[in-house]
């Protein structure tokens, strides 16, 4: 990707991950998480993951941003009290933060030595991040994973039942 | 590389070039159509030195004009922002979808090739859903930010349709990608210019017709219409997630309902109708059964592609319109039920038993 | 061209504003969001590594973590409405009822 | 292809799985009391599971493209996850009826919950270990919150799914790093990477360790990362606060065991500090907060949170006694607690759950055989000779010794000794104190009574033949090759 192109892409993300925390409204979190969802699915697609991306709107931002949304439009909530009230807090784990972030960001940078691999420049194969080539080894060597899902999501629609409907049976 | 860009432009202006002005024109179908239906004259106070043109000067003529002129009301206590963008946010994510919709084959210039569809994407089917997906934002928001409780409800309640009927969508959209086993929608529309016997065009209704009955029901609640317009019902909600608009933003919600009746209409034609394809018509003319063949030239060709896909999208939108004044609204229970109970079940039904028919014919 | 490096350097970044978001947030929506916040930054940390190294497990392990989001949502927003029940809030300093 | 179905290594998590579908199933043609049955179904499943786990002794195998194993390792947990799973449904038959909760999907989700775990003990891949994590985890976010009208409840699950959704981005995030440094999430391929290595690459891989540690630590409630656990604890219905306890910790430490011990082995020399300082941590701070607490649920969250200290010093050790140590104390641990959550079931009834201290002045004396238990158990968990809890001890602190960490093994038993004070507090209520409340409720709960019968004799078992079961978890983690 072009350094025109991916600096004021991920400035634009990073802005509005950062609106997600700042706002004091939870809809205008939820929005601008629903914008940095987006944004990433566009990353991906500069990263060679079509699907990926495809799936991340659909999934991401078309399903799970919406509930949150339907709840909290159901819910009805307002504006939350604001980051000044909660210096304290707010001081120490923003300091932390940075400082885990520097910690981390110091030997990407300054460090020796390159991230293993072959480099974002090398050629990609057309199939790479299909739906031919994921679904294949989603189902070659992943396939254990996916049948836990399985039962991952019973459990999880079991329990939403269990916890949200209205009397107890 | 100029010439390239140049192409993606013309084809993107000639999309919304042929999308826009349908959206009038279905506006004017829906209403003098309901007025057939309904046996009342209809439409007909406007006029230009007398010619009134059927209803056409009204819809086309006087009511943009009045939106145009409206006043933009942003009531008190509403998030203007986000009041400003939902009705965008609305039209939006439809209007790209159409980039990838196959509207004909190659047309071929010189040595170039030119794929007649705005973006040849390998997901394309993905991508639809995915844009499909983001729709409901309009609809939320618009509710949300109008500060108003009817608004709200109705945005509640979108949100909540268009979640449960995205996954029928979703399943019977599966049963086509397991069809033609590709999820590129041009190479779905070529499969469904094969002949079945030798004379039968294979297109996708015949292998799915299970899965156009569920996407169909599921594309016009998608689209939140009648049957399916709990969102906006004008008797319960004044209209719902978008009462609070006047002026263009109201024209914006308006226009983005016939452009997902139009983007419905065109994945149906798509998927289940053979896309672009005119029955025995090949690259070079048309090959009827029985050896009987009539070359045409390659610009007829792609010129009959090209409207044969515009008259099939067009008559589905119009068969929605039918729908639309010809059946009563569901109950929201019964909308609910007929989502969670009817639909997806019957999707992964049809879902298995594609999976299994293909698992015994294949070789 | 970018190396895989920046785009690694994004992913911390939304991870650290998606935790530090988590802690200073009292809305418990707020500080959902800001776990898919991290969970996402995982999630392009996968899909860079899945590019760098031409390894497509990366992209395949991205479905698993949409799959184990849709599925806390589907829980936690449940656990929200249980709780939201109960009392008119869900500001994180007012349930309290067992200390936080 | 699809490569081969290996039966064989799935079969316990099979077995558990269909048992909760059974569940679900017969929930449907039942009503009422007659839900109570449903836990049946469930208990038979996991004996037959247990049974088949303990046929499979002798297997080792690796399938699923080498994602998942089946070692001593995991039938181990597996033997020891059904235990507490079957004696949290055993109380729990009894428990139910009496905070009006009659739910057929509790005795399910607590079979989903206890297969996540079978897989994460069995695990051989990051995304194998990630998967069973949330499914155990999501399983046990629901059964916290399951007790609808109360209050507590709804608070306990929220706090625990949040912060449970925090600690999983961090152990999600390890995940990525450890994949971007190795290129692979399978655990054995990882192992013959690791070594000396590009600067970045070694970086990347601390990072990652670094953040499984901090999920691992929330999971397993060790300090700093335990703020959740009093909470939960407490506000949880008591059952399932049991099976918290017993099974979520020891699947966490599965996992974490075999992590660390086996596929970091080399790394050692990096994290063995940092565990050692998270183990002193945690027993020092769980055992100081226990004591000022008057809540018998809270006061064994803290003890429980001192409990992981005391096995992280095992894990310390990072040789072959040490890990056997932490598995010997894993099962002796889910005996002893699921016992004294037991007890406190005992003690409590509709609408007056008696969980205060208070609530236990002179139970004792009118209750002998519930104070005997109660007995056992406290004397346990404090490290009384003769029985489990001691002997889980004395193999942890003697491993960490041996490895040339006899400061860590005083410091554990200094605690021991001052968890003394607050379990023997109890101890001293029930026998000592005059003219408390009478709070035994309903007399007639059999299911209650079998729990105790079995963890008590569990209990003093393990206790006074220890090396038995000593025998069998050094089998079983030497099994990790």
């Amino acid at each position: 990707m072009s350094p025109y192109v991916f600096f004021p892409l991920a400035a634009t993300i990073i802005a509005f991950a950062l609106g997600v925390v700042l706002n004091r409204h939870p809809i205008r979190s939820a929005l601008c998480l629903a914008v940095t969802l987006f944004l990433l699915a566009v990353v991906f697609v500069f990263l060679d993951a079509h699907l990926v991306a495809a799936l991340q709107i659909i999934v991401y931002a078309g399903a799970i941003l919406v509930l949150f949304l339907f709840v909290i439009m159901l819910l009805n909530l307002e504006a939350d009290v604001p980051l000044k009230r909660r210096r304290n807090m707010t001081l120490a784990a923003s300091t932390v933060g940075v400082i885990f972030a520097a910690a981390t960001l110091r030997p990407l940078f300054f460090g020796a030595g390159e991230l293993p691999g072959i480099g974002l420049e090398a050629p990609v194969d057309a199939a790479f991040g299909s739906a031919e080539a994921i679904g294949h080894r989603l189902f070659t060597h992943f396939v254990l994973p996916f049948e836990i899902t399985s039962v991952l999501l019973l459990v999880a629609v079991l329990g939403a039942v269990v916890l949200a409907k209205k009397r107890m049976g | 590389m100029l010439i390239d860009v140049t192409i993606i432009v013309i084809k993107v202006l000639a999309v919304i070039g042929l999308v826009m002005p349908l959206a009038g024109i279905l506006g004017w179908i829906e209403r003098k159509g309901s007025a057939l239906i309904h046996d009342r004259v209809g439409a007909n106070r406007a006029s230009i030195l007398g010619f009134s043109g059927a209803g056409l000067v009204n819809t086309m003529v006087a009511d943009p004009i009045k939106f145009i002129t409206k006043e933009d009301i942003i009531p008190r206590g509403a998030d203007r922002l986000l009041h400003t963008l939902a009705p965008c946010i609305n039209l939006l994510p439809v209007l790209i979808a159409f980039a990838v919709l196959p509207f004909g084959d190659v047309l071929i210039v010189g040595d170039r090739e030119i794929n007649l569809q705005v973006a040849p994407l390998g997901v394309g089917v993905m991508y639809l859903l995915a844009m499909m997906s983001l729709g409901v934002y309009g609809v939320v928001l618009g509710g949300w930010a109008s500060n108003n409780r009817w608004a709200l409800l109705g945005g509640i309640r979108g949100s909540a349709q268009m979640i449960s009927y995205e996954l029928p969508m979703g399943l019977a959209i599966v049963s086509m990608i397991l069809t033609y086993n590709t999820l590129d929608l041009q190479e779905m529309a070529r499969a469904q210019g094969e002949l079945l016997w030798g004379w039968l065009p294979a297109w996708g209704i015949l292998y799915q017709p299970v899965a156009f009955v569920i996407f169909l029901i599921a594309g016009i609640a998608e689209s939140k219409r009648i049957p399916f317009d709990l969102p906006e019902s004008e008797s319960e909600l004044i209209s719902g997630y978008f009462t609070e608009y006047s002026g263009v933003k109201h024209l914006m919600f308006f226009m983005t309902d016939f452009v997902e009746v139009i983007i419905v209409s065109g994945m149906i034609t798509t998927l289940f109708f053979g896309g672009w394809q005119v029955p025995y018509l090949s690259a070079t003319g048309f090959e009827f059964p029985g050896d009987t063949a009539i070359a045409l030239p390659h610009l007829l060709v792609v010129v009959l592609q090209i409207a044969a896909f515009t008259i099939k999208t067009v008559f589905f939108c119009w068969f929605q319109i039918m729908i639309r004044w010809t059946v009563p609204r569901f109950r929201y229970d019964q909308l609910m039920q007929l989502g969670w109970l009817g639909l997806l079940p019957l999707g992964f039904v049809n879902i298995i038993a594609t999976a299994l028919m293909i698992l015994a014919t294949q070789d | 061209m970018v190396p895989a490096t920046y785009f690694i350097a994004l992913s911390v970044i939304l991870f650290v504003i998606g935790a530090v978001g988590f802690l200073v947030r009292r809305n418990l929506i707020v500080m959902f969001m800001s776990i898919e916040l991290m969970l996402n930054a995982a999630n392009l940390a996968f899909v860079t590594f899945a590019r760098q190294q031409l390894n497509l497990d990366g992209q395949v392990i991205v479905f698993f973590v949409m799959t184990v989001a849709a599925a806390e949502v589907a829980v936690g927003l449940a656990i929200i409405i249980a709780l939201f029940r109960h009392r008119e809030t869900l500001n994180a300093d007012e349930v309290r009822m067992l200390r936080w | 292809m699809i490569p081969e179905i290996s039966w064989t290594i799935l079969l316990p998590t099979l077995l558990v799985t269909g048992t909760g579908f059974a569940v679900l199933l017969a929930d449907l043609a039942t009503t009422g009391p007659e839900k109570d049955g449903l836990g049946w179904i469930g208990i038979v499943g996991l004996v037959v599971t247990a049974i088949a786990s303990a046929a499979l002794w002798n297997t080792q195998a690796s399938g699923f493209d080498g994602t998942i194993v089946l070692d001593r390792y995991a039938l181990f947990f597996n033997v020891v996850f059904c235990l507490a799973a079957a004696l949290t449904l055993l109380m729990s038959m009894d428990y139910l009826g009496t905070i009006g909760l009659r739910s057929g999907e509790y005795y399910a989700i607590v079979l989903f919950a206890t297969a996540g775990m079978f897989l994460m003990a069995a695990a051989n891949d990051l995304i194998v270990l990630f998967l069973g994590l949330e499914t155990m985890s999501i399983a046990a976010y629901v059964l916290a919150g399951i007790w609808r009208p109360d209050l507590r409840s709804s608070e306990a699950a929220m706090k625990y799914f949040l912060l449970g959704a925090f600690a999983t981005g961090f152990l999600l995030f390890g995940i990525a790093m450890l994949y971007g440094a190795f290129g692979t999430t399978t655990l054995t391929t990882i192992t013959a990477e690791i070594g000396p290595s590009a600067d970045l690459q070694r970086t990347l891989a601390f990072g990652g360790v670094a953040l499984l540690i901090a999920g691992f630590g929330f999971k397993i409630a060790a300090v700093p990362f335990h703020a959740w656990a009093p909470d939960v604890y407490e506000g949880s219905p008591t059952s399932v606060t049991a099976f918290m306890a017993a099974g979520v910790k020891a699947a966490a430490f599965a996992a974490f065991v075999r992590i660390f011990m086996h596929t970091f082995a080399e790394l050692a020399v990096d994290w063995r500090p940092v565990l050692a300082l998270l183990a002193v941590v945690t027993m020092t701070v769980g055992n100081l907060a226990a004591l000022k607490q008057t809540n018998i649920k809270r006061m064994l969250a803290y003890s429980s949170i001192a409990h992981a200290g005391y096995l992280l010093v095992g894990m310390v050790a990072a040789d072959s006694l040490g890990g056997a140590a932490v598995l010997y104390y894993l099962l002796a641990y889910g005996l002893m607690n699921t016992g004294a959550f037991a007890v406190v079931i005992a003690l409590g009834k509709r609408g007056e759950p008696n969980e205060s201290l208070d609530d236990y002045d002179s139970v004792g004396l009118r209750h002998p055989a519930l104070g005997l238990c109660m007995t056992v158990f406290m004397l346990s968990l404090a490290g009384i000779p003769a029985l489990a809890g001691f002997t889980g001890k004395f193999y942890l602190f003697s491993a960490a010794v041996g490895q040339g960490y006899a400061w860590l093994a005083i410091i554990g038993v200094l605690n021991s000794v001052v968890s003394m004070y607050y379990y023997g507090g109890v101890l001293m209520r029930m026998f000592m104190a005059e003219d408390g409340k009478d709070v035994q409720g309903t007399t007639h709960r059999p299911y209650l009574t079998a729990t105790l019968i079995v963890t008590t004799v569990g209990t003093v078992a393990l206790g006074i033949f220890p090396s038995w079961a000593f025998e069998l978890a050094l089998g079983a983690f030497q099994s990790l090759g």
